[in-house]
């Protein structure tokens, strides 16, 4: 191993660090403050910390080696289903660095940040244009968090009818696992609907559940749309009736949205409630896993549950408002990840009303044209036209050659390429789950598709290969079991 | 547009490749009926030098804390950002990368959530930390929904000295699981000891305090978590990540669980967020930790490497039965935290806690010489911020500062309409001796 | 000291393995007369913190051009810097290399410089350019060098019309090589042809002009080019760079030498520095061209890449044979002018010319509507610098116009006292229109 | 090839580009402008530029790859000799991108520069102190640049006291290239001084030399000191009065002055003029090959020939100085490299005048830590007490296993560390020059001595591994006959 390629704390050397502290500056006079009296004995730190002591140079290559053992969108083609790994433009960063957007602070007075303010009002007027749906929150702190924060929403409007037994959520067995988790969190019993042959809802499936379900029983419907196999659900008008008819509200999963933008609006096909991920749809960067923000919009009737602050615009001036009876109230502190805001602001504002249209299209037509060509190679689950996103089974690869999906994932690795999302939707075996986005070239697509044939090939030919890779990472396949069995979680000093 | 990437024949090739006419075709399973028939109601795009040119004529319109002394907490407090973490974390291979679910492809990401669960273990002085949760709001809620299904009781105590906003958020997770929540009052600025062994007579599954509290007061962190515990409740402590470095760590005095918000160590306060949530707990808990896990195993060839682990906690694989919904966390902001930590070391972080210890003791001693200016809770501890009471309305007195150039503080009338006449002054290390004498100026002309 | 690793425990064992017991025995060689016996009279050294807040201070005694509209040319012109430029150019790959001594470790940078040279190429029409030199000037006095080593003339031709400190570099860099230089006067605004062929009917080595020259009025390259061959005299054309988006390059009129400063290309304007010197000619001067020149060839493998290449022309070889003494050239400088044309494209390139050069002459509409006011050399093409006559002094108008927080342009009567009376405007794609209705507005005041 | 690693012009696709230009901004009323008629169409150009035309996520990709293909100081150990690869302190990076300082114009109003010239000024003052030569130019672009500034200053010198005629410089046999091309650029004649065996000035070969350059011919003697063997001079201020007894100046490539700082001025020791490179010795960063600054140092008598413009004060003002009517004018247009000094500028107030000196304590310590380490396995040229670097020779490897210094240089490569300097200084046989610099810390310095022991042991039993060396990196070997002889210094069309 590379010296500088051990953890931080095995390169501490006692007495070193990366950043001189600031002396302590103090006003004028109090020099003489006796500083060992001001804690009492019992609440002083007595244990060390042990934090790792490197010097500023040690520490910059540290972190700079570090991040060049990731695959990153910035360095390669990274197609992960269901994540839209799109492009992140370098103005978004740029423009978040303003002080007059990272320096600030939440309870300043609101005449201080009526620019900041006037942002967030007008990131929710986008956001409710491209959904249709007229209300937006851009309080919860990532996908999942929108999904718990919409359902609290709805078990509160319910509440507030009086029919606070509706606990029945049916979620489709497509359904991307934050969605049963969010139900859970929320009190609520999720309900399992099948997918019928096409992939999309199962209308008979659905109407039994509704039944069963009983009167007043249905909450709502948690539906993704394009769905995980990136599928429009065609009669989502039709299902949005039933659920509707049943009293129930109809939530949309909206992590698939990039494939609609401009082109159909969640609000105007029966979408009662759903969330965003800016982090996904509008390239506030994925970050090894966020900070994301995950707004969420509703209808009007669902507008007085929002959860506060809200950002309200009084003639000219924006101002929070908390005084809300019917909110939920918090799901987490403060308005929201406003720095992600910014960022997915900035990106509306560099596509504009076209732009935004050109995005849906082209991540629709990218998915399509690797579809195409990686059909050539492998079974597509679902071989017609997809939006987005597109799912392909190894099923035959795996049965006749033993070569599964993570092989041939580990293999793509070996080839540059981040391989797409394996295993999921959890309703196609052997599943990879490849979703280009609009921000990719054709050439970039030609060549992961030559990448995947060759290995195709190989797997055919010469499945031991695939069996061992990667073989050009930095670490190869790691023993998952022993990191349970016998879990090493922290540095110890040894 | 350059973000997309396609040229017309390029289009034209696609199209044809896929057997379709135009693009309009490609949207064929969409009915007539679920499409949008115009334009969106958005603005024209924007070149990038007219967009920059907008951008900054927005940020102009906001007021950074940095344009003059600042004494607001109460939350979010400013402390000093080494350059280094915005280089470092701003390397776009951590910026643009995602969850590493593929651990060849991502060792860079999994070692740093490694490093950075040891790094909140030491601070903490618990066994083990998850690598980041949202916020320290959100954090509390989760670890209250960790003591529920680890202790089994349908009730939570909580301090009132606890953030407000933090206490919003608990109640809003409780409210739907029927669960009791109880809050338990002040007395002197601190956690009522009596009230709070009285809260916890009838049982709950936890007990949660923050320290220092909203009021800027070290609680007695040791007594609190003893009294749980002899209730049978856990420990949850809320922390200012920071105040570590003077202050003994909850896992001194056995607490169960500490959450906090990660904003002190390196991230700007953005008007709130994003930053991340510390969560650090006991290892026989690992099994019911929300969040991810990052473990040290190794590879076939037998080389150290890194791994996400216990994921059957996690929802993508146990779905409705997951320890949390939580998905996508804060990593980067946990990258940043950890890059603070790393920068400021041992020492370091040591010698900035006493700072922001000692800056904030004279700020207190220089007002407290204002007439009509004093401790609202005099003697008691404090790390970084001070209750003070003014000789006027903390509302009024913060429009007179503001007139002079200054951020003034929290008014705390908001936490309680009694304390009207006091405000929550944040000093820290980048406070300087010049900002408190321009504040102690501004308050001898009330 | 963060920046010195060694910590005092280290420090000890080193001298043990060194065999020395201080530091100061290290030294020895040192002759006790030649110490320094005292510290250095230098300030003591900054925590980062204050140290970031000093440089802030220091940076906020001067104005920033962007401050407000400024029509500040004459040889810095600005123009929009995409961001992507500071961030790739930041990485700090790029920034804490050294020149590509092995190739192996350096394909990154060498592919960088091939490209670059390329592009320059593409850009100036010439077959070749190397990877960079310092600036405009010490290129115009390389390029000089260069012609005088192939043409063995001793004397060389330049025009009045240059820029005032690229003749100067010019005349200091031959002043010591007994090399006469020869300055030709100006017709209208223009270098003087029929002068220009007198000057050189004796002979010269090269002709060296300026296109747009120094009063922004872009020059009959194709006139002067042939002159100077007609005398066999090599001609050397210093470019705007940005200029060549819309106006034809000097490789289409047989230019044999091309040079320019390459801060128009992604760099800021610095206060003068670092940009980066262009410099391209022709493939059979290869031998005679100095600085770095990167070729393309292949591994034992049979594999693409890229090697410093013809480095016998150069100092580390051929010493004082060399064709210059360069050693470290502006890389840094040419890598953000390599993403500046990579970013704008084939038609971005030429967008942004077109935009100088149609803003610049709508402000001149504008302008000469004012009393007063008019082109200093009316009729004659330019790009997107304009010589104005002002009804009143420059430098009295500047100071005017400064009052109106505008920064005004160069004042004339620098250049040439009897033009004391006019400035030279420039007028670029990020100058506003309300810029240039501010500049009308004060003028009106005049 | 990984399709992203061709060529960007191979990635090139009509149409596209990676930024949206601005569309023009005209003021009020000029809407009318008839553009085509704008420039007389001789003028207008008619040719394509054939600029690369490829979209942002595909450029972000190009340079962000090939970065990767870079060895770096902020990715590895770096001991480049005569090259002082120390750490660049980020802040520097921070600080000289503040509009303050990147936006500024030469030709603003010298108010509204105020806190520019007095960082040039106070820069100047430090650097003065620092070397112990009372004037100060920043305006040299780089080392050799301020080797031409400063001979230039010394041969204008002799012209106005009327002694043009001494146009030798006498320069050591162990000098850098750039000192004798300097010479020739300036119109001296060099004459070369051999080192004894100490690898010294020989003093009698100095005497010599002088001699026979005839009662008036000496100009000036060029020294290095420490040397680039990594020598200190010992007998320096004897040299200086030889050559200052014979007419002469003396003048001091400063390019290893890292080692002296605090401890020792070449003012002090006879040099009346010399150089210093601010990427070196100054952390400013090397940037793949500048941008540098090479400021030069002179004693009064050769102030008055310093090249314009001076920044001086009036009082509490600062203003450019340019009727100077000695100065040599200019080499340069502009101040210099003011970007390069703010990074200077803050590079010394953060050390200050202690930290200053524990640079060239800690450079000299960690040389002769290194040179005592790999001493026990390759012979040290001259194998005593070095200063910042010191130099070893493979003369043996190579003559007993037909392994030469550039062979072990590729092998570091595969050990994951930049090789140092090989073939420099070119009096020692098969030269390895290494200069650790005071930013590297023990643990580094000891794992690059076990790398290099490990291949000198590798290198007797196994010499093909290393003439085979590097297979690590992008790619191996490059033909460079080839690339001389088949010359490929541009892309073109196909
Ligand atoms: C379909 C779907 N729903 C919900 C989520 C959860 O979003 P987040 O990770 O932002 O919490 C994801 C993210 O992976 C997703 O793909
Ligand atoms: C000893 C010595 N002198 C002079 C120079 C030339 O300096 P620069 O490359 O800055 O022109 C160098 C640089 O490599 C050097 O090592």
């Amino acid at each position: 191993m590379h010296p500088d390629d051990r953890l931080l704390f095995e390169k501490s050397r006692p007495g070193m660090n990366a950043i001189e502290a600031p002396r302590p500056e103090l006003p004028k006079g109090a020099e003489s403050l006796d500083t060992a009296s001001l804690l009492p004995a019992e609440l002083r730190r007595q244990s060390a910390t042990d934090l790792p002591a490197v010097g500023q140079l040690d520490l910059v290559r540290h972190y700079t080696r570090l991040s060049r053992k990731n695959f990153a969108i910035s360095t390669t083609f990274y197609p992960l289903g269901s994540c839209t790994m799109k492009f992140n433009p370098l103005i978004n960063e740029t423009v978040v660095a303003e002080p007059g957007f990272a320096d600030l602070h939440p309870y300043q007075n609101e005449d201080d940040i009526q620019g900041a303010l006037g942002l967030v009002f007008e990131l929710e007027r986008y956001l409710a244009e491209i959904s249709g749906l007229p209300h937006i929150s851009l309080h919860p702190a990532a996908g999942a968090h929108g999904e718990l924060t919409a359902l609290m929403v709805i078990r509160e409007h319910f509440r507030k009818i009086g029919e606070d037994d509706r606990r029945t959520v049916l979620i489709p067995d497509s359904a991307h696992g934050t969605n049963p988790a969010s139900c859970t969190l929320c009190g609520f019993k999720t309900v399992e609907l099948k997918s019928n042959e096409d992939g999309l809802v199962d209308i008979d499936d659905l109407k039994k559940k509704i039944e069963a379900a009983g009167p007043k029983g249905i909450a709502a419907l948690m539906i993704t749309n394009p769905n995980t196999l990136g599928l429009f659900e065609r009669r989502i008008q039709e299902i949005a009736e039933l659920i509707h008819s049943a009293g129930g509200k109809v939530y949309m999963d909206g992590a698939n949205l990039n494939a609609l933008m401009g082109i159909s609006r969640p609000g105007d096909f029966g979408v009662d409630i759903m969330h965003f991920n800016l982090h996904k749809t509008f390239s506030t960067p994925h970050g090894t896993g966020g900070p994301g923000a995950g707004p969420i919009g509703v209808t009007d009737e669902l507008e007085p549950y929002l959860p506060i602050p809200r950002v309200v615009k009084d003639g000219e001036r924006f101002r929070f408002e908390e005084n809300r009876p019917s909110s939920i109230g918090r799901t987490r502190a403060f308005v929201g990840n406003f720095g992600v805001m910014v960022r997915a602001y900035t990106y509306i504002r560099a596509l504009g009303r076209a732009g935004i249209r050109r995005v849906g299209e082209n991540a629709v037509l990218n998915a399509n044209y690797l579809r195409v060509l990686l059909g050539k190679h492998m079974a597509v689950a679902h071989p017609r036209l997809c939006m987005h996103e597109f799912v392909l089974t190894a099923r035959r690869l795996a049965k006749e050659h033993g070569v599964k999906a993570t092989d041939l994932a580990k293999r793509l690795l070996d080839s540059g390429f981040h391989p797409p999302t394996i295993y999921f939707p959890l309703i196609v075996p052997e599943a990879l789950m490849i979703e280009p986005t609009e921000t990719e070239s054709k050439s970039t697509l030609d060549a992961f598709a030559q990448a995947f044939g060759q290995i195709i090939e190989e797997a055919q030919k010469n499945p031991e290969k695939l069996h061992q890779a990667p073989t050009t990472t930095p670490v190869q396949r790691m023993d998952e079991v022993r990191a349970v069995k016998q879990p090493v979680l922290r540095w110890r000093r040894g | 547009m350059p973000y997309i990437q396609n040229t017309e024949n390029e289009q034209r090739e696609m199209l044809r490749a896929i057997g379709v006419e135009s693009i309009k075709d490609l949207f064929e399973p969409l009915p007539a009926s679920t499409r949008l028939g115009r334009d969106l109601d958005i603005p024209v795009g924007m070149d990038e030098a007219s967009l920059r040119r907008h951008m900054i004529e927005l940020a102009k319109k906001n007021r950074p804390l940095g344009d003059g002394p600042s004494f607001l907490g109460a939350g979010r407090t400013r402390h000093y950002v080494p350059v280094i973490v915005d280089h470092l974390a701003g390397r776009s291979e951590f910026v643009t990368a995602y969850t590493p679910y593929q651990p060849e492809a991502s060792q860079g990401s999994l070692q740093v959530f490694f490093e950075f669960q040891t790094m909140i273990a030491q601070i903490t002085g618990m066994e083990i930390a998850n690598s980041s949760v949202y916020d320290g709001a959100s954090a509390l809620a989760e670890a209250a929904l960790m003591a529920l299904s680890l202790q089994k009781v349908d009730r939570i105590v909580v301090s009132k000295a606890s953030h407000p906003e933090d206490r919003d958020t608990l109640r809003t997770y409780l409210r739907n699981l029927d669960v009791e929540l109880v809050e338990v009052p002040l007395k002197e600025g601190r956690t009522d000891l009596d009230a709070t062994r009285k809260a916890l007579e009838v049982g709950a599954s936890a007990l949660c305090f923050q320290s220092p509290n909203f009021l800027g007061i070290l609680e007695d962190g040791a007594a609190l978590t003893e009294i749980a515990h002899e209730a049978k409740a856990l420990s949850i402590v809320s922390v200012h990540p920071l105040s570590l470095g003077v202050v003994a760590p909850p896992g001194d005095y056995d607490a169960d669980i500490v959450v906090g918000d990660g904003q002190p160590l390196g991230c700007p306060p953005y008007l709130g967020g994003p930053a991340f949530g510390i969560f650090a707990t006991r290892e026989k808990f690992i099994r019911r930790l929300p969040g991810r896990i990052v473990g040290q195993t190794v590879d076939g060839q037998g080389r150290q490497g890194y791994v996400l682990t216990f994921q059957t906690r996690e929802q993508h694989i146990r779905r409705d039965k997951a320890t949390s919904n939580i998905c996508t966390n804060n990593a980067l902001m946990a990258l940043r935290g950890a890059i603070y930590l790393a920068a400021m070391g041992e020492r370091g972080f040591a010698a900035v806690a006493e700072s922001c210890l000692v800056q904030a003791h004279a700020a207190a001693r220089a007002i407290t010489q204002v007439e009509g200016c004093s401790l609202l809770y005099d003697g008691q501890p404090f790390f970084c911020e001070l209750a003070v009471q003014l000789p006027k309305k903390a509302k009024e007195v913060n429009r007179h500062l503001a007139k002079k150039g200054i951020q003034g503080g929290y008014d705390l009338g908001r936490f309680d309409p009694a304390l009207d006449h006091a405000m929550l002054l944040a000093v820290t290390e980048v406070t300087s001796g010049d900002d408190v004498d321009r504040l102690v100026a501004a308050l001898r002309e009330l």
